[in-house]
Formats: C-alpha cells, structure tokens, sequence
C-alpha cells in the first residue's frame, strides 16, 4: 500500500476509476487544463483526453443539469463543485432533478452522478470558501451523501460512488487534502456506502463525527487519555446512515457527543441525535451533546478558529456527559 | 462546422392567408406529409380539447392548455427522425403522442397516476419539465453526450417566452453552445407567462436575438404555421446533425386559451386580442391551406383522433389505482434501509 | 374582528402594511396584473401601482438577487416564490447574500426582505407543488424562518416579518389557504417572532408541529380525547425556536411526538428533538418520536396521502409513548 | 427613452501606438483629467504589485491580481458621479480606493480581519463579491431601486468574462433591462476564467453580442486603453442617468498574471502572449501616450501612491486582533437567543 495524501488518493481514483470504465468522465471548472483548482483531476486530461475530463463552462446549474442529461446518454457524470459555497447555484438543479429524474421514470432510467467538492473551513480563505453545506444534500430526497475522512475512505467512497447507480454527493475535507497522509490500497479499491467505521474503540464516551470533524475527535480522545476512554465513530456515509454502528456505540457507552463543523440549527447533527433520541433512549445515560458551528455566516478567517469545534469545546462536552 | 448566420428577426411564414399573403410550399413535402401534418394537428387538438373538458367531469386534474400550440408542436417533431430526443416542457405535454406513446399514459399524468411517469428511452421523449427551463441544460447535455458517443442523434427542446429569463436557460443555452451539441433551443412565444405579458418579460426586440449572445444561428417564425414550423426545425435539425451545433427557433404565436384550467385570463388579457388570435388559430389556418391546394382531408382522421381519447381516457380509468409501496419504489436504485419498515408501518402493519 | 380564509388574511396585511410604510414593496411572478396565482396579492397593484406589486420577470434567483439591491436603496421588498419547489433557484442568493450581506457589512446595512411563499401538499397537483423546504431554509445563517397555522398568525408573522429588520422567510400552508377560516385583528396585527402557540393544552403527550400539520395534530389529540390528553404546540417560528415554550410542554407531558411533512433525514423535527435530547433528557418518560414525510420525491398524487403524516400515524406513536 | 442600438464589435480605442495607430482624444478631458487619471492609474497599480509582496512576505492572505485590469477600473470609475453605486468583484478588490477608501480597509479584507468589512453607504461601493456574477442582480435591484425614489444615481457591476456563463449574470441583465435600471454592465474580458480560455466559456463572437438579446446597447473596447474606457463609460452612464437604461460594456484586455497568488498559469497559458501582452501593459502605455502628448507627469505621484500602501499595511497591521464576539455579531439585527450564552462558552465561561 502506498502512502497518499487525501488529494492523492482522489487522484489515483479518478486513474482506476477511469481506467477501468470507459463511460465515467469529469466535467467541471478548471479540471482539465489545470487538473482542478486544487489538483485533485491533475493529468486525467491529458491521459483520457478533454472530453472525458471537461472544463466547463462557469456555471453549476449548468453542470448539474447536463449531467442530467450526460445520464440519458449513458454517461456516468462526475461533477466537480469548485468550492462548497460554489455549489449553491446548482442546488435547484439537485432538488428538482437529479434526485427525482430516476423516480420520475418509475424506475427505468438510472442517473448515476457523482458530485463532489472540496468542503469546510480552517484553511484561512477569503468568505464563501468554508461553508459545510451537507445538511442542504441529505435532506434532498434521492440523493446519497458520504464524507472521508481519511486518504483510504477518500478513494473508497469516491469509487463507490462513481460506481453507484444512485446519484451521491461526496464531501472532501479541504483542510486535510495535503496535510494527512495515509496507507491506500493500489489499484481497484471500493468502500461501501452506508457503513460507518470505527476510527477508535473506546468505552466511557461516544465521539460521533463525520470528515474533518473525525480527526478533531480522535485529538480530543487523546486529550481525554488519562480521563475516560473515548470511542470515536466515524459515520463516513451520511444518508443512508449506518443506523446499527451508531446505535451500537451509544449503547457501549450511553453518552453521546455529535461534533459538527455546520451550523448547528437543523444541521445534519440533529439528525444523529434524533435517531438516537428515538432508538437509544434506555442506553443513554445522559443527554446527547451536540458540539458544532454557529448559526452564523462562517466568520472572516482572523477569527475562524473561533467558529470551529475545537479541542477543548469537545472536551468540556465529554465531562459534562461524565460528571452527568 | 456550419457558418454562424445572424438571428433573423423577420418571421418566416409559408401559409398564406387566401388574400394578400399568397401561400408558399415546403420543398420536399409530398401531399403524404402534409396529411401526416394534418393528423399531427389534429390529434393534438383532439387531446386539448378534450383534456379540458376531462377536467372539468373531475377525470384529470388541472391541466395547461395548449390551444393554438399544436402547430408549433407537430411542425417542429415532424421534422426530427425517430432517434432525435424530445425534452416538452408542461406545455407539450402530449408531444409523446406524435411518437406513438398511448394517451392513456399522459392522460394518467394529470391524473397523477404513477402510470403516468414513463421510460423517456421508450420513446426518445424526456418526462416533462414542470419548473421552467430547468430542461434546457439536460437537453444540452444529452445532445453533447450523444455527440461524444459518435451518435447521430439530435435534441429539441421545447420552452416558453417567459422561460428566456431564468437561468436555467442561459445556462444550457451556452453549454450547448460551446460543447457544439446537436440541439434545437425551441422558444414557444405565446407572449404570455401566466400573467406577465412579454413586454414585462424582456427588452428585446425578439427573443431570437439572444442566439447571437451564444453564437449561435437564431430563426424567428410564425408558430400558428405549421409548414413555417416544420421548415426552420428541418434547417435547424441538418445543421445539429451535420456537427453545426444548436439553432434557437423562435416561434411567434399567441396563447387564447387560460394558462392552464385554473387560470382565469380575463383579469389581465385583452379579450379583442384573444378573438383575433381565436379565429386565426393554427389548425384552421392549414385547413383554408389544404383547401385552396384542394387537398382533401378524410374525416375519419378527426373520428380516429376522438376515438384515440375516448380509448385513453377509459384505459387510464381502467387503471387499478397505485399502491402505496410506489412511494418508496424508484427513489434509489439500492433503496434506504428505512423504506421496509416505514412501508410496513404505512400498511398499518 | 372578521372571520377571513388564511388567504385572505394575507391580503389583508398587505394592504395594511403597504399602506403604512410607503418603503414596503413586493415583487414576483405575476404578483401584479393577476394578484398572484392565489390571489394573495390581489388588489395591490390597483391601489398602491405598479412598482409596488412588481410582475417581475420569470426568474426567482433574479428577484431574490434584485431585492438586496432594493435594501441597499432603501427599499423593504417582500418576495413571493409562486410555489416551494420554485424556490430553489434562489438558494443561491438567499444562502451567499440574502443571509450574509449584513454581517459582511459589518453590521452596518439592514437587509429587512420578507420571502414568502405557499408551501406543502395535498393539493393534488403535478409535481413540484408539494414541498416542504423549511430545513433548507433554517438552516441558512442570517436568515429566520417562520410558519402559520391560522389565518391570524399569517396575517401577524407576515406583518412582523415585513417590519422585521432581518431576513425573513414564510412558508404559507397551501392546503389550507381557502378552506381554513378564523378570526383575523382588523388593522395592525403583529405577532412577534420567536414565540410558540400553545394551540391546545394537554397533560399526557405533546405534539408539536407547525403548519399544516398543527390542525392535523389538533386532529389528532380529538381523535385521541378518549385516550388521552395530547397538549399541541404550535412551533410558529422555526428559527429563532422558541425553546422555553419546547422544553415547557416536555417537562409538563414528558412525552414527545414531532410532526412534519418534509421528509425525515435532516429536516427540522431532528432539530426539535434534538433541542429535547439535550435539554429535556430527564423530563422525558420515552423516546421523542418523529412523524414525519419520508425521504422520497413527494409522490404523484394519487398516492400522496400515503406520504403525509396521518391522523392514525400520529396517534400511533402517541399510544406507543403512553404504552412506554 | 434613447434609442436601443446595436452591439458594437469593433474595439473603441483612443491611445495609439505611437506609430501605426494614431493617438486620439477625449472630448471634454482637460490635462487635469489626465493626470487625474494618471493618478488612478498608479495608485492601482501599486496597490496591486505591493498586495503581491505582502502575500509573498505572509501578511495578507490569498490574493486576486489585478495587474493590467487598472485601466478598466480607473477608466470606468472616472465616468462615475459619487453617489453612482459601484458592485466590483473580487477582481476589482480596490476600486474603492478611488473613491477615497484607506488602504489599509482593503488590505484588512485580504487578511481576513474583520475591519475589512465596510458600510456600502459610506463610498457607494458595495461588499467585494466572491461568488461569480451574484452581485449583478444587485446592482440590477439597487439601480432599479434609486430609480423608483427618483433619485439620479446610477450603478455599475464588474464582472468577468466566466461570469457571463452564469445564470445570475443573465437574470441580472435581464431584470435591469426590463426595469430600465440605470445600470451599467462592465465585463472585464480578460480572456480568461482561472484555467478556461474565453473559447471554452462562449461560442459568441464577441461577449458583448449578449447585450442584444437583452434588448441593450453594447459597446466593445479595448481594456488597456484608459481613455477609451473612460469614454465608453461615459457614455454608457450619461444614458443611464437620462432614462435610457442598461449598456453592456464589454472591455477585453489580457490576464497577463496568474489569476490569484495561489494560481500557477504555466500549465495553461501561451507564455509568449502574457509576455506580448505584459510590454503592452496598460499603465505604460497610458505613460507613453502622456509623453507624446507632451504631458509630464509628476514623479510625487508614484511615491505617494507607495506611501499610501506603507501606511496602510502598516495600519492593517497595527489593528488589534478581531475579537471573538465578532463572531455572533452582526448576523442579526435581532440576534439569537443562543447567541448570548455561546459566547460565553466560547470565552471559556
Ligand atoms: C422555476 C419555476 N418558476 C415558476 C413556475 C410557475 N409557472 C408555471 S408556468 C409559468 C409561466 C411560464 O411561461 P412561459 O415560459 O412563457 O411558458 P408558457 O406557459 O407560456 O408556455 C410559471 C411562472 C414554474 N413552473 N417553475
Ligand atoms: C459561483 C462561483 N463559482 C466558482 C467560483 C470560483 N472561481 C473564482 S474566480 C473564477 C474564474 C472567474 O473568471 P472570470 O469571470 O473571467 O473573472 P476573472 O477572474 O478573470 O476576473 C472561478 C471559477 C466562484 N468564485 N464563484
Ligand atoms: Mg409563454
Ligand atoms: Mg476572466
């Protein structure tokens, strides 16, 4: 296995991926030419020539819808969304489309697109380059969501989803793209959708995180060492939600921490919670925390850390959850 | 690649009108086509009026009227090859008739029956595009991966006037533009969005005008002429087939009839306007044309259209009615491990 | 006071509250020369002209885009989306300007746009006139969210969204624009944001819901008298929550069903138990039950009322509470 | 109403080249004028080479280059009353210094510092939009807006040529040219949208050929040209403001930087055209057309415009850090109830 950063491990993706079907083809700003603003289509152009890795035109509904249509024409789609609050405009072709057009045909049609987008904050960009949209994507009817966390998950999900014959919306921690590395297995490498992973085993407290998050929370379980032991569930895919592996941590420990990078009104946190408030209520030995980002535009980047669940937010979340 | 001609503000017109404007023909038309036009319109009219009439016994539920756009319809898919995809909005509703697809389906449409939804690949027919415009991009698309494929396959996309505002067709208009992708941009201009006249709609001097913005071949046509309808589509199809890439038509009629059954015009429109236009409707327009090129129409092809509704509306009700589990049917592919017990749970079970 | 439809109500305010601030103005498609395709804004163009009940061009992002502008002249826009699903194409605008634009002003610029629009289904229309889009919605930093359930609450949260200094959204629910009548304040009727309706008091279960859903649930605790007392809250304002009134009804009954129409995966209901799960844990004598739309396009609607929450969906999970 | 004209093609153009192309003038700008331009010029121009070091040395962060775009904005901003409203990009991050912003506002911007958010009243200039084209329907409502009150100003939105592939550009447009907003649409072609060449983002000839389809006049000129931009702004304004509605200006000059200071070109760009097009750079050749004329330019301008930039990084750099409670503040006129006790977890309370 090679040692990847999460970038690279996209990137060698898109090689297999591409590769091996001769039907997958990227289309989005800037992928071609520039192998992405942040490289992660870098010489598929040049290797799979300029219609099967396309700069478009500037404009996402654009790139949304026609990979609607792409689908009718037996394309598998892979839109690149530049940044997540970039994706915004192509939201109304998500909801009315792309999550419906295979309902729409009663089944007979299959609209296999993938999207994804560099998401989250921390990385001291200009507004508008931070946003963790994924509330907006699970709560779309039709639409599959997944988040890694790690250079392995990264390539496996992404490959999943290429490979899924539903559309699915993948988010990449941008603050993570070149700065963790870690073992990727060569060649053909699939993930399936809808299992969360255990990324620590613990037994006194539940860290429940997704993307960026994870790795905050695997830092507060080391702040925590000499404390309790923490188990931190990676959910990896959000929608559909591995419902046993979260059911199954919450009843280890019965205390549960959600951490969130998002706003926390109606983010995708609540949703974790409200499971566990309806399924996990006789395990759960105190209320289940939430530790997320506010309900406000994600702040200028002087004060960003700020905004962001940190550390020691999570920290104070776990003992509160302790002492209860 | 095709030269980029100038949008054409002149409205093309083929069908006279028995007095000062003398009566042109189509090259290549036999007598044959022209009677196919005419069953076009007529089958298209048939269902029209019907459907209104279905609404109002309670058997459909609100329908958009297509009154006096059924030249704009038949004229245009005449022109396209069996290959060629259709992408109607709401106001073509029952183009997937003039491919062969049962009224019963459409009819079930606005029934709101799931048999109503259909395999788009069945008929080269997309569903229909109820939010405006949001269909342009997936026509570009199609066309542009059909082009990518080595197929010969051509699109047409059908929207209205008030359509030319959103984004969504910008959008698609350019991407088709730029990919070269064999596609039709097909302006319905009935000068009305429910109630906003065009004038409220765009500055323009013509709609068509905005084919230059994309460099692209733009044709301004009489929509109530069916003949006019078919020969620019016919154009516009050649270029897209031969790797010109798209052509946006605009066709210039008038909507008499409401925006849709629930709709009541009279608060808004000129109701003179609406007369005029009433008798210069497109079916009878071509019917004055037979007749001065004394080609005889056979009834039947009226009874048959009759016969083809009285047939669907009574399939469509024969239809059991849907179960419940086509809630959770066909959202995904691989469904949400939820939707087993939630549909057991709706069976009150 | 008169007794007028939820429509009708609507109407009323506008006149009201057009009359008032010569700065309030409204815009949308066929707003004008039709009064709306309800008729919400009938009359309006008459009396108070043209360029104050605006028929703007067919592009809702363009008239979500075109009322920042207006604020920053001075204006206080109300936007009308004819329909839900007709909204989206201006999430854009909402989520990158309508609730960022004051902070990005340093606090400086006030953004006071109302956004309303009818909402819901069983209306036994085509597709996309049946959403529920609230989450999308509250989950938007800068932007508050709000619902009526009676006529006098349309009138009054429209009259205080108008005045209201912040961006505001308001669902209207279309099920019952025609056929729900109430008693409507004649003149200036403002109900504040941020305050919940108890619309009914009970002792043993609370259902909480907004919308159309609150009559359902009134529905429902009749359907139940036999049983038990079901207390209804009417949640009004989904952001800013009224989270006293929330905690207060748990505490009291210390069982919980939340009602929505949307579909489940993040909608608001997870926010609501969520508030619970965290606040409310040793109130509450069961688990906090969700009934709710499923995460499917909303159906055709021949079957549309197999999605809806029902009378006997709701009262089940209240008898599965009673029996806990 | 002033009469709709076509759009032009052919590049306006007042500065020759000393050689083939003869100079021209402005009617109506005195030596004053000029060198009040000249002014503009330079204080750009160092405001932008300046943000390239900081970035470099670590104290400002991510930057958009604005180098050879100069003439556009200090052309255009010329044409400008104060109360006209300007809607710049980020590539038009400083164009407020024209209107008399400290510099050390917009560096604070750049380094994510919260005093880099300015009241839009204060200079009628409105936030930097990040996202691609958002701002033009803005602008569209704002000029729309004053011109319901009555009042006189007028409004311009900077956008690039990316940004008319947009939907939000075209809604805009659209929504101005059907209020008859006192708008004027300044796209900056500079030929490139971070790695897509303009022949990727349009098939149109010319990116002002949309202008026609909105029903506007459009004017082409050359970007590097101060002058020529001036004028056409001039005129586009002077409609503007007497009832005439929006103009397209489309001004096409050449990214001859990389897009932002993380942006690296070479995989791209023709590098023998960027260097073609750096010694053909727009402030040098408003330099050598000065000389020509005979106008000398006062050396204290280019030191002074240095020492506006010292001043205000080290201003930038002098604010004390942003407080946290900056956080919740302003996201609201009413904040939320959870604000107040969030802050306070957040302090550590
Ligand atoms: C995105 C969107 N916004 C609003 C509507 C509501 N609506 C339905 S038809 C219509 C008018 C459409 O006018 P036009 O494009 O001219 O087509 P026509 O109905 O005249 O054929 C509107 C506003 C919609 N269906 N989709
Ligand atoms: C909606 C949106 N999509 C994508 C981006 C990312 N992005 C930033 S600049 C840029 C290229 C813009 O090109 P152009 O409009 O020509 O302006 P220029 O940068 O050349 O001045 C892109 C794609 C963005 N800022 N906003
Ligand atoms: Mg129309
Ligand atoms: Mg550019």
């Amino acid at each position: 296995m090679a040692e990847l950063t999460l970038l690279e491990a996209i990137n060698d993706c898109f090689h297999v991926e591409l590769g091996r079907d001769p039907d997958v083809m990227i289309l989005g700003e800037d992928v071609g030419r520039a192998g992405g603003v942040f490289r992660a289509t870098a010489g598929l152009r040049d290797r799979f020539g300029p219609d099967r890795c396309f700069d478009t035109p500037l404009a996402e509904a654009g790139i949304m819808g026609a990979a609607v249509g792409l689908c009718m024409a037996g394309w598998r789609p892979v839109c690149e969304m530049q940044y997540d609050a970039f994706s915004y405009p192509s939201l109304d072709q998500l909801i009315t489309h792309v999550g419906r057009y295979r309902w729409r045909t009663g089944g007979k049609m299959r609209f296999p697109i993938t999207v994804r987008m560099p998401y989250g904050g921390g990385v001291r960009a200009p507004e508008l380059h931070d946003d963790s949209p994924e509330a907006y994507y699970v709560h779309t009817p039709g639409v599959k969501v997944a988040i890694p966390s790690t250079p392995a998950d990264a390539k496996g999900l992404l490959a999943a989803a290429i490979r899924s014959d539903d559309p699915v919306v993948l988010f990449e921690p941008k603050l993570h793209y070149r700065t963790m590395r870690g073992e990727v297995p060569e060649g053909e490498h699939v993930v399936e959708l809808g299992k969360a992973r255990l990324a620590r085993e613990g037994t006194d407290v539940s860290l429940i995180a997704y993307g960026s998050m994870v790795l905050l929370c695997e830092q507060v379980a080391d702040e925590l060492a000499g404390e309790c032991s923490c188990e931190v569930l990676d959910v990896r895919t959000l929608k559909p939600l591995d419902e046993d592996a979260l059911l199954a941590t919450a009843a280890k420990t019965g205390r549960v921490v959600v951490v969130q990078e998002a706003p926390r009104t109606a983010g995708y946190g609540a949703e974790l919670v409200a499971v566990l408030a309806e399924k996990a209520m006789l395990d759960l030995r105190g209320p289940v925390l939430r530790v997320t980002g506010y309900d406000v535009p994600y702040p200028y980047w002087q004060i960003e850390d700020a905004y962001m669940p940190s550390v020691q937010r999570v920290a104070n979340a776990a003992r509160k959850l302790l002492e209860y | 690649m095709a030269q980029v001609l100038p949008a054409e503000r002149d409205l093309r017109r083929v069908i006279g009108d028995g007095d000062a404007v003398p009566d042109g023909e189509v090259d290549g038309l036999t007598e044959q086509d022209l009677l196919e036009l005419y069953r076009s319109l007529v089958l298209l009219r048939t269902y029209d009026e019907r459907s209104v009439v279905y609404h109002r016994q309670g058997r459909i539920g609100t329908y958009a009227i297509f009154w006096n756009h059924e030249a704009m319809q038949a004229g245009s898919v005449y022109a396209l090859e069996d290959e060629d995809w259709i992408f109607p909005s709401y106001r073509e509703s029952a183009i997937a008739l003039l491919r062969g697809m049962p009224a019963s389906v459409i009819l079930q449409w606005w029934r709101g029956h799931p048999s109503g939804w259909w395999n788009p690949a069945d008929y080269n027919v997309a569903a229909i595009c109820v939010p405006i415009a949001t269909h342009v991009p997936h026509a570009a698309g199609l066309a542009w991966g059909k082009k990518l494929r080595g197929e010969s396959a051509v699109a047409i996309a059908y929207f209205g006037d008030g359509a030319t505002s959103e984004g969504a067709f910008h959008e698609g208009a350019n991407f088709a533009a730029v990919t070269g992708a064999p596609l039709v941009l097909f302006c319905n201009n009935n000068q009305w969005a429910i109630s906003t006249p065009i004038t409220a709609q765009t500055r323009a001097k013509a709609l068509v005008d905005k084919a230059v913005g994309y460099g692209i071949p733009g044709i301004r046509v009489d929509g109530g002429d069916v003949l006019a309808v078919y020969e620019a589509t016919r154009e516009a199809v050649a270029r897209a087939r031969t790797g010109g890439g798209p052509t946006m038509i605009e066709a210039v009629t008038y909507r008499a009839a409401p925006h849709a059954t629930a709709d009541d015009p009279s608060a808004y429109i000129d109701l003179a306007r609406v007369e005029e236009e009433t008798r210069n409707e497109c079916v009878g327009r071509y019917e004055r044309y037979l007749e001065r090129l004394g080609i005889a129409v056979d009834p039947q092809i009226k009874v048959k259209a009759q016969e083809t509704m009285r047939r669907g509306i009574a399939e469509a009700e024969a239809e059991p009615p849907a179960d419940m589990s086509l809630v959770f049917d066909h959202a995904h592919v691989e469904p949400l491990p939820s939707f087993e017990s939630e549909l057991r749970e709706l069976r009150g079970g």
